[in-house]
């Protein structure tokens, strides 16, 4: 799946984006914020054409943050997101509104990400008004096609979201990202409110469109072996940073961060031998207001030493293609 | 099989099945309605009320306006079903005409408040600085009695039936408004929204295709009881005095005018009590029903999308 | 604690602005005049005018808002046109009396509608349930003043159990006060309870089906338990602001009732104020009416943080 | 209601004459000791010389004295003072005052405070102003007061005596101490002590026990004063339907202003005694002096199509409460008591108005009827009023506002054509508002003409024929024309002995049986 | 173990032939549909399936929490220690819960009551069940919160949930359901709701709590994972009916239900080839509303046939210790019978 290095071609490069969110004090917006969410911080990464990268995090940790700072669906505090070259925060809301048709999203919740008013026709055609793509029949057209595409019947047009089960939602959502051609798709935990029997139908789904259809992903999940079986390369992150990138294998064979490695024997893993040894990390996650100094994973990390508390440390590149933010990695 | 979607004769039988599927979805819905009571009750009750106000007068051989006073308060009888009232009127036919009034006060006010609430509420929720400004006037007429603003407008504007109505729409839009736009502001934060922001919707169509008609379904509830708050205040304000002026009947100057015969003439307060309360009664329960009839939980029995994930703290 | 009653007091000044200002337009846009109401039907154009240049209501109606917000400032709201006092003493006098009816009229509503919403709450689509609700469906459709009318009638002047109107002050006994409160109290509470009802039986009802009832149950608690010490203090925030503005609007404006049964209280002291065109009144009503309502509304708020550990202090 | 209730000079007017039982004496003990009286609203001040309001005056009436006061039979008597002289001219008059009256504070009553009492009067009212002009008082002694007039009147002592904005007599200190917008410290010689005002709730007098009562058979306002019972109470209580409630369930012992539609019901109520006096009369104005009325055919149309009996009888609602008669004055008062007129009273010519709007061109344009709802009497008797108009053809609307709006509004003359007020009896025809110009902008000078003959005329009958001369003028003119005469009826709960009432209701010689 | 033949007076818990159900508008709906198995003390059993299978439905029916639902019927025997709870009085029932035995629920914020300190919440049932003092409570209470490993429990104990993470709640949702030394804990997906570091941490509280104070605790969970590393025993739900029953062991090693094999090859295994296709299980679950007569897992199964449509499987033992639901596994372990409906 993955193309060889040299010929990979970038599609969109995220660049030092940060993004925080304003606490407003005892005085509202009077005197200004007084604290921040440290959502995103410094984080860059870049996407390939017609690779999956994996972003993986526990709750809070600011994936779904990433993946909607991206969009330009909230703006970004500092940092650059280039889509074959632009910027796409300095441009101007109309331009932005018609590269959307390039960048589409699948949304955690399939439910509430449809309009409970409208029946799914509508819904999948809305897009297709938005950027005023073909005539009346056509359009329906193109609906009744994406609905086969993503594996519904054409009755399924006259339906509103809530006679979906949740299996059917997801392709929903799927559909409603792919009906204007995208070339990136983000896909927010596309199938953490599904089961597993129903998510492993939406997972190979996925990965069939997007040799078909030659799309870039950005797949945002909590879920490791999920990510394990969809993605190219991974992103693990912690506190709202990258602490480790690698491509799938290596990573899975070779974690470096304590973190990812906490994390991946935190996973409970089928086997019959019954409780394994891990590492189970002490404590809680921190919060976002106040990061701690230093390296963030401090607090939890079995490693840590006085060094880590007072100094960043840098990402660097421990492998070929492997980078991770820890000063013993 | 892709391919042969585009044919006209698929698209047709398409058509069809929407046809059927709609249908269906009506006769559900009918059927909701069917085992709704409040509902069918309250709007029986009103649509007979607003028929009577709109067709009784012309029946009767009487003329609301027309005084026999040595006729003045003469107990119900053949010829005054309802007896007659201080001026030797017929007090049936002036409450008959009193309906067309209050009802069509009751009407109006809702109409009015209902689509400036509405506006006012979606563009506060969505545009912050708007929100400030609005939100305080609103904040500041709430906080002043709707009484007392109705009757110190009244006293500003004079008596008439569109200045009750003007004063009415002042009293009850803040509150709509406030209502619309605490639910847009719930509504603006839904994934949906933000999933049609992906798409590149503008602004506008985000507000008024998307935002306002899911709004509305709490709007509708609060219409009704507008609806009867409008119709006891024109009542409450021509009790004091300060309503629809003599010699127009509306029950609320009726009520006023059977007051200091209260204890001789006990239909002048009975009938028109009993027009009121009946309308008032019939439109709390249509809004009752109204708010079953729209609440999603009361057709999904289920439970929602499941195992949604703690939100950080 | 503080920063947030500060802030809450800040965000007030331009609500009050926007309400004074509003007010002063309106009265002087009101025809006719204290003048005219002083003098009478009799009285001459000269004497009007007369009266009026030395009351200072030919001036610009901008003057005279700037020197009643001075005023403002040195806590002087003027004295009033019509009643010979200043207007902070006529407003305070008038607002026991319209305070003690609110708090007997909350009382009766309490007293009724609570115990009745919870138990409808609980034994939903019962009888008893159909019962409360179509009681609080009448409740909220009949009009206080039919009430109030039947009330008089009935009670007073038929049965002789109760005074027809009139107050007396508390200072006059217990007794002597409240006797005249319990016919008003109840053509007010009546609406109120039906309210209020209203509100503890659908908020009991959200809240029993919360998670957290079927904790305490899964603990073996009592019902009476479960119903009183976990549902309805966690059903309690829709009731209060309930019961807090429906207070709100019985000290603010139990205008009609306070008419009928002839109780000098602040809804009185507007409604003449107005027939009677006294300016300084209807601004300092409206000033203090705004404030208490705001200040109930505060009151409310403070009390969430009382019930509900999530809201207290300045959190948002 | 805010109508002045002047007396005339005759007292059998009184449906139910004053019921002056002062004979059986029982111990003091099995009386109350408190008397609660009903009264409409709230005066806006004590001060008589500055109001017109009646029930100011009837409140003030207890607290303070005039020199004169009329009594049953309209007879000006004395009061404070104790006899009097008029020169030959009528141009002087030599008043003695009473000796040994106190003020509330203490204070003897001298001449130096009749002086500046009258003075104050003369400027500050608005009748003295314009039917005394230039008269002054001096003090001659400090018991003698001297009053000089500008040109002879006769009704010099009716005026001192009226009851309207009666001139009351204060403390020379307080009048100088008082502000511009009148006297707030009631200090007076009468019966009772101001004790408390709670403003909107009640007013309440305490017995003056220093007080030094003029002698002679309590009648009208004159005669013995006895301040019986030691507290009375004025209650504000402007709900009619409350009133009435209040003295059947016996909250109130008294109740002014008995809405007659409640007229019947308390007449079968057993607890409770009816009583009522002349109020004064239902007037129609039109107002010639803008808009459709200038026309003088179309005035008279509106005058012939009026059934004055409907419209009394809706206002009113009993026949025993007012009575049919075309006078502008009270028909008990026999020297000013007319009739002319009476062929344009009661017509109920419908025909004759469609005539006269035919001959006048009538093209439907809109007459507005101004009112306020305030008054209830006035508020019916328009309503009956656009009916009549309606029958004949005339386009006709009703313009309704609160009380302040209305005064506003009857002073722009362009926007009302023809407005009904009730108003309490005037003692001479000069001071009636069907001949003021002011009141709706009656402008005609052959009215002028002669109102100043009727003020100037020393012979009695020459002034009445010149009034009646006049009276006739206004109905064929169709200036105004009287509706009828009504009665103002007091309800009394059984147990209150020696109640009395006269232009209102005298309490100082009435105790409460408990 | 016992056979749910003969009652045994020896297991902790024994249910029989347990049914529930809800009449909903459109009529009667089972959310569990003749349930029986047994377990023994110091056990840990596990139940998975997916979402809806009536997990909860299940666990709160042998407490009794759906009394106070709306019109709900019990089929069948609960047996706890010997005594038939069905048939309790609402309050002798009362006395069971929270006392001999009690539950944690899947999302800990909404479980515990928002206004009242977690120190409360925890007396709250030793006050009830065991008389005691305030002042013995929170002393108790302060206890059971050290023993849940939260640091500083003596600050914590004054504190209201909200302020506590998502982690520390589900500790004390433990401490209250350990407050009266229960003989059995029902924990229904006590940490779904938690992420993976948070969630190895509870697990690994409740297998320790359950070495040492030796109560049984049925732990129901949808995922497998989880399954595997604490649970002696599973039974797997499916529609409202156990469909197999067996150790863990063998649940990973030698599933023979078709639902079950497909389940666990659909899972993506952090072991397996990441490039393959996921197994996939077709359709979706039928709604409580029309289950399908037979065998319930038919409108899913690749193996179905008419049989499988008309008549439902018995539960079968297939091993000691192992039974199941269906007609045809014993052809289907030893590949006689094809795939008919779906292929791989
Ligand atoms: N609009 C917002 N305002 C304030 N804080 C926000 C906002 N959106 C997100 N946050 C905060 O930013 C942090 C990162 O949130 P984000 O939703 O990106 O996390 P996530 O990794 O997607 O978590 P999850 O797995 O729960 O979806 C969280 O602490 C969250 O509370
Ligand atoms: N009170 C009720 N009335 C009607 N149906 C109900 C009721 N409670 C639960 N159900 C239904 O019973 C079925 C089983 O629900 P249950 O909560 O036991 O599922 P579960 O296996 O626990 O699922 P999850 O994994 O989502 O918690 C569901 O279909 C549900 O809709
Ligand atoms: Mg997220
Ligand atoms: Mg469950």
């Amino acid at each position: 799946m993955a193309n060889e290095p040299e010929a990979r071609k970038p599609l969109l490069e995220v660049k030092a984006l940060s993004k925080k969110f304003p606490v407003y004090g005892s005085f509202g917006r009077l005197f200004g914020a007084k604290q921040y969410v440290h959502a995103v911080t410094d984080v860059s990464f870049t996407l390939y054409e017609g690779e999956t990268y994996g972003l993986v995090g526990e709750s809070g940790s600011g994936k779904s943050t990433t993946g909607r700072t991206i969009l330009g669906l909230t703006p970004v505090t500092s940092g650059e997101v280039r889509y074959r070259g632009q910027d796409l925060a300095k441009l101007p809301p109309k331009q932005l509104r018609k590269l959307r048709r390039e960048l589409q999203m699948v949304f955690q919740d399939p439910y509430s990400s449809l309009n409970p008013r409208k029946r799914i026709g509508r819904i999948l055609e809305e897009a297709l008004v938005i950027h005023r793509i073909d005539d009346r029949q056509r359009r329906q057209q193109a609906v009744f096609r994406i609905l086969q595409i993503v594996g519904l019947q054409p009755e399924h047009y006259f339906r509103y979201p809530h006679e979906f089960s949740g299996g059917q939602r997801q392709r929903l959502g799927l559909a409603r990202a792919l009906i204007l051609q995208p070339r990136i798709v983000v896909c927010d935990e596309p199938v953490s409110a599904l089961d597993v029997s129903i998510q492993s139908q939406i997972l190979n789904m996925l990965r069939e469109l997007q040799g078909e259809l030659g799309l870039t992903l950005l797949f945002i999940t909590h879920d490791i072996s999920v990510v394990r079986y969809i993605s190219d390369r991974i992103g693990i992150m912690y506190l709202g940073r990258i602490v480790e990138e690698a491509p799938t294998d290596a990573l899975f064979a070779n974690p470096q961060h304590p973190y990812t490695k906490a994390l991946f024997s935190a996973v409970p893993r089928i086997s019959e031998r019954g409780l394994k040894e891990r590492t189970v990390l002490k404590g809680e996650i921190p919060s976002p207001l106040s990061p701690p100094s230093g390296c963030v994973f401090h607090t939890r990390c079995p490693l840590a030493t006085d060094r880590c508390r007072s100094e960043a440390p840098a990402w660097r590149e421990t492998k070929p293609q492997h980078h991770t933010a820890c000063h013993y990695a | 099989m892709v391919e042969n979607i585009h044919d006209q004769s698929q698209l047709d039988r398409l058509g069809q099945l929407g046809r059927k599927l709609r249908r269906e979805q009506r006769l559900l819905s009918c059927f909701r309605l069917r085992t709704n009571y409040d509902l069918l009750i309250g709007a029986a009750v009103l649509g007979a009320l607003i028929v009577l106000a709109f067709i009784g007068p012309l029946l009767s051989p009487y003329d609301p306006l027309e005084m026999k006073v040595l006729d003045r308060l003469k107990p119900p009888s053949a010829a005054h079903w309802l007896g007659t009232d201080e001026f030797g009127r017929d007090l049936l036919t002036r409450v008959l005409h009193g309906a067309r009034l209050s009802l069509g006060i009751g009407i109006t006010v809702t109409l009015l408040t209902s689509l400036l609430g509405l506006i006012i509420g979606v563009y506060a929720a969505f545009y912050k600085p708007l929100d400030h400004i609005l939100m305080r006037i609103c904040d500041g007429l709430i906080a002043f009695p709707g009484i007392l603003l109705a009757i110190a407008l009244m006293a500003t504007l004079g008596a008439s039936a569109s200045n009750v109505i003007i004063a009415l729409t002042i009293v009850f839009t803040p509150s709509i408004a406030r209502t619309i736009r605490s639910t847009a502001l719930v509504v603006r934060e839904q994934p949906y929204i933000e999933a049609i922001r992906a798409q590149g919707a503008t602004n506008a169509r985000i507000i008024w295709l998307h935002i306002a008609p899911n709004a509305l379904s709490p709007l509708l509830v609060q219409a009704a009881f507008v609806f009867a708050e409008a119709i006891l205040s024109e009542a409450a304000l021509s009790f004091l005095g300060a309503g629809i002026p003599a010699p127009a009947p509306s029950w609320g100057n009726i009520l006023q005018a059977s007051k200091s015969v209260i204890s001789k003439a006990w239909w002048m307060v009975t009938f028109p009590g009993i027009a009121l309360v009946l309308s008032v009664l019939s439109l709390n329960m249509l809004g009752d029903g109204l708010r079953d009839f729209l609440d999603p939980r009361s057709k999904r029995k289920g439970k929602g999308s499941r195992r949604v994930r703690r939100v950080a703290p | 604690m503080l920063a947030y009653l500060a802030k809450r007091l800040l965000s007030l000044v331009p609500v009050l602005l926007v309400i004074t200002i509003a007010t002063f337009m309106l009265i002087h846009i009101m025809p006719g005049g204290p003048a005219a109401a002083i003098l009478g039907l009799e009285a001459t154009q000269s004497d009007t005018d007369a009266l009026n240049e030395a009351m200072g209501f030919d001036r610009p109606i901008a003057e005279q808002y700037i020197n009643w917000i001075g005023g403002l400032f040195r806590g002087d709201l003027g004295d009033s046109l019509f009643l010979h006092q200043p207007v902070g003493q006529a407003i305070s006098e008038h607002l026991g009396p319209t305070f003690s009816l609110a708090v007997v009229a909350e009382v009766i509503a309490l007293l009724l509608a609570i115990p009745l919403g919870i138990l409808a709450a609980y034994k939903r689509d019962s009888a008893l349930d159909q019962l409360v609700r179509s009681l609080s469906l009448v409740g909220m459709a009949v009009p206080g003043f039919l009430l109030a009318l039947f009330l008089m009638l009935f009670v007073g002047v038929r049965l002789h159990w109760l005074p027809i109107a009139g107050y007396a002050p508390l200072a006059d006994g217990v007794w002597a006060h409240y006797r005249y409160l319990i016919l008003p109290g109840i053509s007010l509470g009546t609406i109120q309870a039906a309210l209020i009802m209203r509100m503890t039986r659908s908020s009991m009802l959200e809240v029993l089906h919360l998670n957290f009832i079927k904790t305490v149950r899964s603990k073996g608690l009592r019902e009476s338990k479960v119903l009183l010490k976990h549902a309805l203090r966690n059903a309690f925030i829709p009731i209060l602001t309930v019961i807090g503005q429906t207070f709100g609007t019985l000290v603010t404006g139990a205008v009609i009732i306070e008419t009928i049964f002839n109780i000098p209280g602040i809804g009185q002291l507007v409604i003449n104020s107005i027939e009677r065109r006294d300016y300084t009144v209807i601004q300092g009503v409206v000033l203090t009416v705004t404030l208490l309502y705001v200040l109930i509304n505060l009151i409310v708020d403070l009390l969430y943080g009382a019930v509900d550990p999530r809201v207290r202090l300045d959190r948002k | 209601n805010g109508n002045n209730n002047n007396g005339g000079s005759n007292a059998s007017g009184s449906a139910s004459p004053a019921n002056s039982s002062t004979a059986s004496q029982p111990a003091a003990a099995s009386y109350k000791d408190s008397l609660k009286i009903a009264v409409t609203a709230q005066p806006p001040t004590l001060d008589s010389a500055t109001t017109a309001s009646a029930l100011a005056l009837d409140i003030a009436g207890n607290i303070f004295e005039t020199l004169f006061t009329l009594n049953g039979n309209y007879e000006p008597t004395p009061v404070l003072a104790e006899s009097y002289e008029k020169s030959e001219d009528g141009l002087t008059y030599t008043i003695k005052l009473r000796q040994g009256v106190k003020f509330h504070n203490g204070k003897e009553l001298t001449s130096d405070d009749v002086v500046a009492s009258m003075n104050r009067w003369l400027a500050t009212s608005s009748r003295a102003k314009t039917l005394l002009e230039e008269a002054n008082f001096s003090a001659s002694d400090a018991t003698t007061v001297v009053l000089k007039l500008a040109k002879p009147n006769p009704d010099v002592l009716v005026l001192l005596s009226a009851q309207a904005a009666f001139p009351a007599i204060f403390p020379k200190e307080v009048i100088e101490a008082a502000p511009a917008e009148g006297i707030t410290d009631y200090i007076g010689t009468g019966p009772y002590k101001l004790a408390e005002w709670k403003q909107d709730q009640y007013i309440h007098l305490v017995r003056n026990d220093d007080y030094a009562s003029p002698e002679g058979e309590p009648s009208g306002f004159a005669g013995k004063k006895e301040a019986a019972t030691p507290n009375i109470y004025y209650y504000f209580v402007p709900d009619n339907a409350t009133r009435v409630a209040g003295v059947k369930s016996g909250e109130y012992d008294v109740a002014d202003s008995i809405p007659t539609e409640n007229f019947e019901e308390l007449s079968a109520d057993s607890n409770v005694a009816l009583s009522s006096y002349p109020g004064g009369t239902l007037t129609a104005f039109l107002n010639s002096s803008e808009g459709a009325f200038k026309n003088e055919k179309l005035r008279q149309a509106a005058v012939a199509a009026l059934n004055d009996e409907d419209i009394l009888l809706a206002s009113f609602a009993n026949p025993d409460l007012y009575k049919l008669d075309p006078g502008f004055m009270n028909p008990d008062q026999t020297q000013w008591a007319s009739t002319a007129g009476s062929e344009y009273y009661n017509q109920n010519d419908q025909e004759k108005a469609k005539q006269l709007l035919k001959d006048a061109g009538y093209n439907g344009e809109k007459i507005v009827l101004l009112t306020t709802p305030d008054y209830s009497e006035m508020y019916a008797a328009t309503l009956v009023i656009q009916e009549e108009l309606k029958q004949v053809g005339f386009n006709v609307e009703v313009l309704s506002s609160d009380f302040a709006t209305f005064l506003k509004t009857k002073d722009e003359h362009s926007k009302w054509n023809l407005m009904v007020t009730s108003n309490g009896y005037q003692l001479i025809p000069p001071q009636l508002l069907a001949v003021t110009q002011s009141w709706v902008g009656l402008d005609d000078a052959q009215v002028k003409a002669s109102v100043a003959t009727i003020s100037s005329e020393a012979d009695p009958a020459a002034a009445k024929a010149e009034w009646d001369k006049l009276q006739g003028y206004l109905y064929e003119q169709a200036y105004s024309a009287v509706i009828g005469h009504y009665n103002e009826v007091v309800a009394t709960s059984k147990k209150v002995e020696g109640f009395s009432q006269f232009v209102g209701p005298v309490l100082w010689n009435a105790k409460v049986a408990k | 173990m016992s056979r749910s033949g003969q009652k045994d007076r020896t297991a902790l818990l024994d249910v029989r032939g347990l049914t529930t159900r809800f009449a909903t508008e459109r009529g009667p709906v089972t959310a569990v549909d003749g349930i029986s198995f047994a377990m023994e003390p110091g056990e840990i059993i596990g139940i998975v399936g997916e979402s809806g299978c009536g997990k909860s439905v299940m666990s709160q029916s042998i407490i009794r929490l759906l009394d106070y639902t709306d019109h709900v019927s019990y089929e069948g025997e609960v047996w706890l220690s010997g005594e038939e709870l069905l048939r309790l009085s609402p309050s002798r029932m009362r006395k069971v819960r929270g006392n001999r035995v009690s539950m944690v629920f899947q999302d800990p914020l909404t479980s515990l009551d928002p206004l009242y300190p977690i120190g409360d919440q925890i007396a709250e049932s030793l006050r009830q069940h065991r008389r005691l003092s305030r002042k013995e409570a929170q002393a108790r209470a302060l206890e059971l919160l050290r023993m849940t490993g939260i640091p500083s429990p003596e600050q914590r104990i004054k504190e209201y949930p909200h302020q506590l993470s998502g982690g520390m709640q589900q500790r004390v949702m433990i401490a209250i359901a350990l407050a009266c030394e229960p003989q059995l804990l029902i924990a229904d997906e006590p940490t779904t709701a938690l992420d993976v570091t948070i969630q190895a941490q509870i697990l690994e509280l409740i297998v320790e709590l359950n070495r040492r104070l030796g109560m049984g605790v049925l732990f129901i969970t949808h995922d497998l994972g989880v399954v595997s590393e604490i649970c002696t025993s599973v039974k797997v739900m499916y529609l409202g009916q156990i469909v197999e029953e067996m150790t863990t062991a063998r649940l990973f090693a030698n599933p023979l239900h078709p639902y079950t094999q497909g389940l666990i090859r659909s899972i993506p295994r952090l072991d397996g080839d990441r490039r393959r296709k996921l197994h996939v299980i077709e359709g979706t679950v039928p709604s409580l509303a029309d289950r399908p007569e037979g065998c319930k897992f038919v409108t899913r199964c690749p193996y179905a046939d008419a049989k499988c449509r008309s008549e439902e499987p018995p539960l079968e033992t297939a091993e000691e210790g192992h039974r199941l639901k269906c007609w045809y596994y014993r052809e289907i372990r030893s590949g006689a019978r094809e795939a008919t409906q779906y292929g791989e």
